[in-house]
Order: structure tokens, then C-alpha cells, then sequence
């Protein structure tokens, strides 16, 4: 039954910026989908040799293993005040911090705040899956009311533990930042939106326009307790509806 | 030779731009200097004060248990320091607001009306150069000439230049009235 | 060198700091370092260089992780509630193998502690602030001149090592004016590239800046690497002071601004007929035990004086061992011993 | 419409299914067959309904999909 690809073109491959290291994320992970997202719009915008990754502390603490560029493993919640030494001390480098919810959200917060409220001309990815993924589960400050963590094992009640927050909306409202997105990855619609989005976020940075911020809705499908495809359904139906999609600026 | 002095005052008396003009001064006349000052939220309003020592050799130690002047800008710094005075040491006295003698009886005193002295020049706020001006004299540390000089590069520096004729009539009318 | 000029402590180590080819300068204001913040804030941009007054202590040393991973000289400064707030990037600095400066203008605590000059932050900045098996190498100068060369040596060893330096000093060193003749700045295109910074991966393989590794195998491996550099850093960089050591009874060992009290002392005492000498530790860490020991066989005691309850007190300890009498004489909470107080106490050893 | 074909690195793939899901015409089924780590494999169910649109490729969170289509005569 093979099919011989001998008369037919390569559409979808690996891209060039992804090393060969196999990802230590979970089955249906959408980090893995942000992670070659990112090194295919490297490799469209020819930019890996000039481009320097920032790895958080969380389930993407690995991502200096996954891209064939330079990269620096930040402290927990400081990769955009890392990413702001690096772009300043030398600004032809193209800089992306890529940071979980409780790294950019929780105790990045003044980081993440002042990064933004600065202008860095830098690229922040901003992966929202309202738990903590790698410590085992526990309640993010984007966890959902109601949700189920390790350490709201009730749920989340906003008496005790507050709301989620609305970050994107928060450095929204800052004077500085050029572009500001939620997007999600759930459909192939969603992806290719996202793709676009990262490649301005990018691009913004490309042309020195200054600070652009793309928070992505990602799915936990193990802390969550769903399959994949069960995930994916959760944050079209219930997460977009705390966490709307779509640009909330785009000064660009 | 080895002398230092204390300055205190308020704050706004400018007791620590009097302390670094003697140290300038000293040091463009080839002495060592350290200039050491109070600092923190005692110079925002409350009391202020700076200890300068002079010397012909490396200077040790920047504080002084027993300073060889004081100028006393107000009655808290004649209280505060004036029992840590060296034996033979200057006390200059700014009379306008201490209405108490000065109780050692073993330092050479220069009880002075500076308020009164500042505002015959035409500035209140060169009331820290009459005081000057009244230890140089009191004490013969350096010529009043390289003290007139170091304030007048400091002042320039700071872009204040336009106030160096005030401050040189300060100094002088400090210096004559010992 | 230049021209005499009269100028505080936190100026000349900011001002030693660019002549040494500083390139991105960042900190958070805080008392009695102001002035340090307030030079590099006026002078930094006018030199094209970076100045960022940073939101938080935490956020400035993470931004001085980044400018070092690209390879540029960086520094921060701050005083000692702000020095603990930056043991986090103190830690990832040592265990990325990043240069980097670290000034600390010691001021009273513990806690909010006061703003009065104080050495109490000798054990945090010698044995390991932050987490993990790390040293820094800690210079304490004494004098506002020797701030300043100490600072030019600090970016020269960081480079060198691949280590945080840290200078000691107190708010007394930070607000002080003494006479300065500053040094020739350095011609920063001469220093040595770095060739594992993160410049951008082009033509060779990625350079990854990294402090981690989930194997403890390979971080064993890491952390020996580490050790085997502090070994060297004690083999050649122990610097220290001796004075009026020669035909000594007694001997003050002191360190920074406190050292210079006790010059002051060895005068008065030698007045008195008190064979009085004193050891000054430079390096704070790695710290001159082996000339102390040579020193300690041959006096009757080694008295202490620091503005602490007796920090450096253990490795003098440590070094004497046994061979001397090691009494110690602390002040602390932002009090200065005076040269009168550290005199009485000489005189109770002396006789 | 093209035809199209998926080479699929079986040591990659987690098993997560999305691309299953993802694909329009449902080319996609679990293998059955584990992979060393032990996860159950997608494969191409039916190849002959491939059209290469790389849905399934967008959507694998292991980028263990190449998509490949037929020349279309210019």
C-alpha cells in the first residue's frame, strides 16, 4: 500500500530552526504545536542566526533544546526583564521570551508589567493553560472559577483565591506595548490565526516598532484531566469565554 | 598636621556644601582630605552635618572623636558636639540662634551674629560661606584665597555661578569679623 | 591617570565602572547608594550606553543575567535589603558561569535595619547569598581611591572567571569625598571576545546560557567544574594589606571602612608604645587565611574589629587557629567604632 | 483534487489523536501499534483520501507529520 512520494512536492515539514530533539511534553501538548510555530516563523522571517529564545521556569523550561538558535534559561517570572539585559546590550538580536502562566502572570508579574509599560522591542509569548503543568497541577493565577487544581482540589472559590487574571487586558491598557493578541490553537482555524499573529509579533520587532505581547490559550489535557481532543473542545467552549479571543491593541 | 572640623546646622543651612568647599579647598592646596557627611532623611529638614579632616599625611579614619573645630549653625549641634571638641579647639558660634555660652573653658571661641552677617551681604543662603569664612580666620587652615577659589569652581561646576561674587562677599565678611 | 578631583565613594565606583567598559548599567534606587544610580543615570545614555532604572531589585539583576549572557559588562549596585532581594540572580549569574559586577553599600539590619554604615552582609556576600554551592569573589575597599581601582579590578576578574564579583563597601565609603585621580578608561574593543555568549548562532553551533540540568550526574559535573575554579581563584587572587606588622605584639584585622578607622589607631597606639599592626583583608573571599596564619605565629593576639556581631571574626578564627588570642570588638546597627573605642579595646590585650 | 501523502515519524507521535480530529476527511485512525515509548501510533487509515491539506500536520504538537502532494501540472 505504500505511495511512493517520488512525483509529489514536500507542503509541511519540519522546519530548519527545530533541532532534532524530541519534545518532553505530554500527548496533545499544545506546547509542541507553539514550539514549531515559533521556529517556522524563525525560518520564514531568516532570522536564527540573530535570534535569541528565552526558556522559563516550567513545562518549558527545556525550550533552549528545541531551537537551533541561541538561548538563555531565565529564573522563575524574570525572562522578560532577562529578555530586556539581553535586546538592550545588544539590539540587533531578535529576542522572544517564552513564558507559562504562572511564570509571566503570578511572579513575573512586576517583570512582565515593567517590560511592557518600557516598550522593550521585544517578542513575549505568553502560553495560558490556567494550571501549573510541571509542579504538579496546581492553580495558576489564570485558572478558571471553579477549577479543579491540586490546591484548589474544591475548586477555585474567587473568595479565597480570587479571579483570573486578564493579563493581556491589563498590559492593554499600558501606553507602550505595539500589539497585544489572545489567540488559541484548538482548530486549524485558531493555528493558522495564531501563526500569523506570532509572525507580526515578530515582525514588530523586525521593523523596531517596540513591545508585542501574544498570549496563546493552550491546553493541559494531563492537570486537566481531559484527553487531548477533549482539551481542545474545553478551551473552545468554556476557556475563550473568560478569556476572549482576537487583538486587544495593535498600534502596529 | 592633622585637623578636622565639624559643620552642623539644618538642613538649608548649608552646612554640607561648606564641608565639601573647605575639602576642595584643602585639597587644591596639596592636603589630604576626607569629606564624610550625615546623610539619609536627616538631611531632608532635620539636622545636617559634615566632618572634614585635613591632612599632610593619609588620612586614617574619616570620623573623629575629638574634631579640632566645630562650627555650630544652631543650638542642637552646639549641644551635640561641643563636649567632643579637642582641648585648644575653635568653636565658631552662630549667636543669631544659640543664646547659650558656650560652656568649655578650654577652646577658643568666635561667637558670631552669622544670620545677621548673611543677610548685611544680601543672602540668607550664604550664611554657610560667613561661617567659613569666620573658621578660616579663626583657625588660619588655609589661605581665605584657595578656600575663594575652591567655591567658585564648585559653584560653576554645580551651575551656579552666578552666585560666586555673593559667596566671596560671605567669606569675606565671616573672615573680618573674627 | 588624570586629574585630582574630589568626589564621594558611590561616584568614583560608578564612574570606575565605565571607565572599565560598562556597558549596561541596571538597579532600583535605595539608600546610601543613590548616588551611584543617580551618576550612571546621567552619564550612561550620554556615553550610548544602557541605563535602565529597573522596577524591582530582582528585575535589575535579571536584567544584568541577560546583558552578561550576550557578553557586554554589566553591573548593578544597591544596598543590603536590595542585595537580598538579588540572591535569586546572584545564584543563576554564579551557576550560568556569567561575569557580572555587584556592588553592595552595606547599611544597618537586619531587615528594614537603618541606613548608617555597617558590615553586617559579610556573610551573604562571602559564603553564599543565594541557593546552591557558589562563591563570589568579594572585594572590600577601604579608601574612596582604592573604590575605584577595586571596581576596574572587579569587571577584569569577572571576565576572567566567568563569575559575579561583588564589591563590599558601607554607606560611610558610599558618601564620603576623598581626592581621586580616576583611571584611563580601558579600550573595551581590546578585551578578549567571549565566545560562548549568545550573539547569535551564526556559523557555529547555539550557545545556550544555562544554570540547569535535570541529570544529577551532569550537574555534579557542572557543579565541579565550579569548585575547580574557586580552587584557582584562591590559588591567585588572595589580596590583602598588612600594616606596621613587623615587630608586632598585637594585630587588628579589619576590613574595609573599618580598616582605615584602625590606621588611625596603629598611629595613636605606637604613641602609647603599643606594638600595634593591622591585617586588612582585600579579597573578602576567597579570604587571606595562609598569610593571616604566617601573621598569627608570630603576635599574641589577633583582635577583630568589624561592624558586625563577628562575621569575618570566623575566618580570622579559622586562620589563627589557636596560635594567637582572637578577642573581637563588633559595633552594630549602623554604629562606627570610633578610633578612641577600638584604641580602649587594643589596650586590654596589650598589656 | 491532488493526492496527497503523510510520512509520519511513528517514534514521534504521542498517540494524542488530534491530528485524527483535525483531519477533514478522515484519513487518520490509531494504529494499534506501540512505538518504543508505548504510545498507539496514528497511521494513514485511508491514504487514498488524502488530498495533502496538512491539517493534521498544523495540529500535531510533535511535529511528527510531513505532508507531501502531487505535482498539479502548471
Amino acid at each position: 500500500m505504500p505511495v511512493s512520494t517520488e512525483k509529489m512536492v514536500k507542503v509541511f515539514g519540519r522546519p530548519a530552526s527545530l533541532t532534532e530533539a524530541r519534545f518532553t511534553y505530554c500527548p496533545g501538548c499544545h506546547h509542541g504545536i507553539l514550539t514549531r510555530i515559533i521556529a517556522q516563523i524563525i525560518d520564514e522571517l531568516g532570522i536564527v542566526e540573530r535570534t535569541v529564545g528565552i526558556a522559563p521556569v516550567g513545562c518549558a523550561v527545556f525550550a533552549y533544546l528545541w531551537y537551533r538558535c541561541d538561548a538563555i534559561q531565565a529564573s522563575h517570572g524574570r525572562a522578560s526583564a532577562v529578555a530586556t539585559g539581553v535586546k538592550r546590550a545588544n539590539p540587533n538580536l531578535i529576542v522572544f521570551a517564552y513564558q507559562g502562566d504562572g511564570d509571566f502572570a503570578s511572579i513575573g508579574t512586576a517583570e512582565s508589567i515593567h517590560a511592557a509599560n518600557r516598550g522593550e522591542n521585544i517578542t513575549v509569548i505568553f502560553v495560558n493553560n490556567q494550571v501549573y503543568g510541571m509542579t504538579g497541577g496546581e492553580m495558576a493565577p489564570t485558572s478558571l472559577v471553579g477549577q479543579k487544581t491540586t490546591t484548589t482540589p474544591d475548586g477555585r472559590d474567587p473568595a479565597l483565591f480570587g479571579y483570573p487574571i486578564r493579563f493581556s487586558e491589563m498590559i492593554a491598557q499600558l501606553d507602550a506595548p505595539v500589539y497585544v493578541t489572545r489567540q488559541a490553537l484548538y482548530d486549524t482555524k485558531r493555528i493558522v490565526d495564531a501563526t500569523k499573529a506570532i509572525n507580526k509579533a515578530f515582525t514588530n520587532q523586525l521593523e523596531g516598532k517596540g513591545y508585542s505581547l501574544v498570549e496563546v490559550l493552550a491546553t493541559c489535557p494531563t492537570n486537566w484531566r481531559m484527553k487531548p481532543t477533549e482539551a481542545n473542545k474545553h478551551v473552545a467552549e468554556v476557556v475563550t469565554k473568560v478569556f476572549p479571543l482576537g487583538d486587544l491593541i495593535d498600534r502596529g | 598636621m592633622e585637623c578636622s572640623v565639624i559643620i552642623a546646622g539644618f538642613g538649608g543651612q548649608g552646612v554640607i556644601l561648606a564641608g565639601k568647599i573647605l575639602a576642595q579647598a584643602g585639597m587644591d592646596h596639596g592636603l589630604e582630605v576626607t569629606w564624610l557627611p550625615s546623610y539619609g532623611p536627616e538631611m531632608r529638614g532635620g539636622t545636617a552635618n559634615c566632618t572634614v579632616v585635613l591632612s599632610d599625611e593619609p588620612v586614617g579614619s574619616p570620623i573623629v572623636d575629638d574634631p579640632s573645630a566645630l562650627i555650630a549653625m544652631n543650638l542642637p549641634s552646639l549641644d551635640k558636639f561641643e563636649s567632643t571638641v579637642a582641648k585648644g579647639g575653635t568653636i565658631v558660634v552662630n549667636s543669631s540662634l544659640i543664646d547659650r555660652a558656650v560652656k568649655r573653658g578650654d577652646a577658643q571661641v568666635a561667637s558670631l551674629q552669622l544670620n545677621e552677617l548673611a543677610e548685611k551681604v544680601g543672602s540668607m543662603r550664604a550664611i554657610n560661606m560667613v561661617a567659613l569664612g569666620a573658621y578660616v580666620k579663626a583657625t588660619k587652615i588655609l589661605p581665605l584665597d584657595t578656600v575663594k577659589g575652591a567655591m567658585a569652581r564648585m559653584l560653576k561646576k554645580g551651575g551656579k555661578g552666578e552666585f560666586v561674587t555673593i559667596n566671596e562677599q560671605a567669606l569675606e565678611e565671616g573672615y573680618n569679623a573674627v | 591617570m588624570g586629574e585630582r578631583m574630589l568626589l564621594r565613594g558611590n561616584e568614583v565606583i560608578a564612574e570606575a565602572a565605565i571607565r572599565a567598559g560598562c556597558q549596561c548599567y541596571f538597579a532600583y534606587p535605595i539608600t546610601p547608594q543613590a548616588e551611584l544610580l543617580e551618576h550612571m543615570a546621567k552619564n550612561m545614555p550620554r556615553l550610548g550606553r544602557t541605563f535602565i532604572q529597573a522596577e524591582s531589585e530582582i528585575a535589575a539583576i535579571s536584567m544584568v543575567y541577560g546583558a552578561a549572557s550576550v557578553g557586554v559588562r554589566t553591573m548593578t549596585s544597591s544596598s543590603s535589603p536590595g542585595i537580598s532581594l538579588k540572591q535569586e540572580g546572584i545564584s543563576y549569574l554564579a551557576g550560568s558561569n556569567l561575569p557580572a559586577v555587584i556592588v553592595n553599600i552595606v547599611r544597618g539590619g537586619p531587615g528594614l535595619g537603618d541606613i548608617a554604615p555597617a558590615q553586617c552582609d559579610y556573610f551573604q556576600a562571602t559564603k553564599g547569598g543565594g541557593h546552591g554551592d557558589y562563591h563570589m569573589i568579594v572585594l572590600a575597599p577601604s579608601t574612596v581611591p582604592e573604590a575605584g581601582e577595586l571596581t576596574m579590578l572587579a569587571f577584569d576578574l569577572a571576565d576572567q572567571y566567568r563569575t559575579p564579583v561583588m564589591i563590599l563597601a558601607d554607606g560611610m565609603l558610599g558618601q564620603m569625598m576623598e581626592p581621586v585621580e580616576l583611571p584611563e578608561p580601558i579600550d573595551v574593543a581590546s578585551l578578549p571576545a567571549k565566545e560562548w555568549a549568545t550573539t547569535g548562532a551564526k556559523g557555529r553551533d547555539p550557545n545556550v546560557i544555562l544554570s540547569f540540568d535535570l541529570d544529577p550526574e551532569v550537574l555534579k559535573k557542572m557543579n565541579l567544574a565550579l569548585q575547580k575554579r574557586y580552587r584557582q581563584i584562591e590559588a591567585k587572587e588572595v589580596r590583602y594589606e598588612e600594616a606596621a606588622t613587623e615587630d608586632a605584639d598585637i594585630l587588628i584585622a579589619a576590613y574595609g571602612t573599618v580598616a582605615r578607622i584602625a590606621k588611625s589607631v596603629v598611629r595613636m597606639a605606637s604613641a602609647e608604645g603599643i606594638k600595634l599592626g593591622l591585617f586588612r583583608p582585600i579579597t573578602l573571599w576567597p579570604f587571606p587565611y595562609q598569610p593571616l596564619k604566617e601573621l598569627a605565629d608570630r603576635v599574641k593576639t589577633v583582635l577583630t574589629v568589624e561592624m558586625s556581631a563577628g562575621q569575618m571574626w570566623e575566618d580570622v578564627r579559622l586562620a589563627v587557629a589557636e596560635r594567637a588570642n582572637t578577642p573581637f570588638y563588633g559595633e552594630m546597627g549602623g554604629v562606627v567604632p570610633t578610633p578612641r573605642r577600638i584604641l580602649s579595646e587594643v589596650r586590654k590585650h596589650a598589656s | 483534487m491532488p493526492k496527497g501523502m503523510l510520512i509520519i515519524d511513528k517514534e514521534r507521535c504521542k498517540g494524542c489523536g488530534l491530528c485524527i480530529v483535525a483531519c477533514p476527511h478522515q484519513v487518520l485512525a490509531f494504529s494499534g501499534e506501540l512505538n518504543r515509548s508505548g504510545y498507539n501510533v496514528v497511521h494513514m487509515e485511508r491514504p487514498e483520501a488524502c488530498v495533502g491539506c496538512g491539517f493534521c500536520a498544523l495540529t500535531c504538537p510533535d511535529v511528527a507529520i510531513e505532508v507531501y502532494r502531487e505535482r498539479v501540472p502548471a
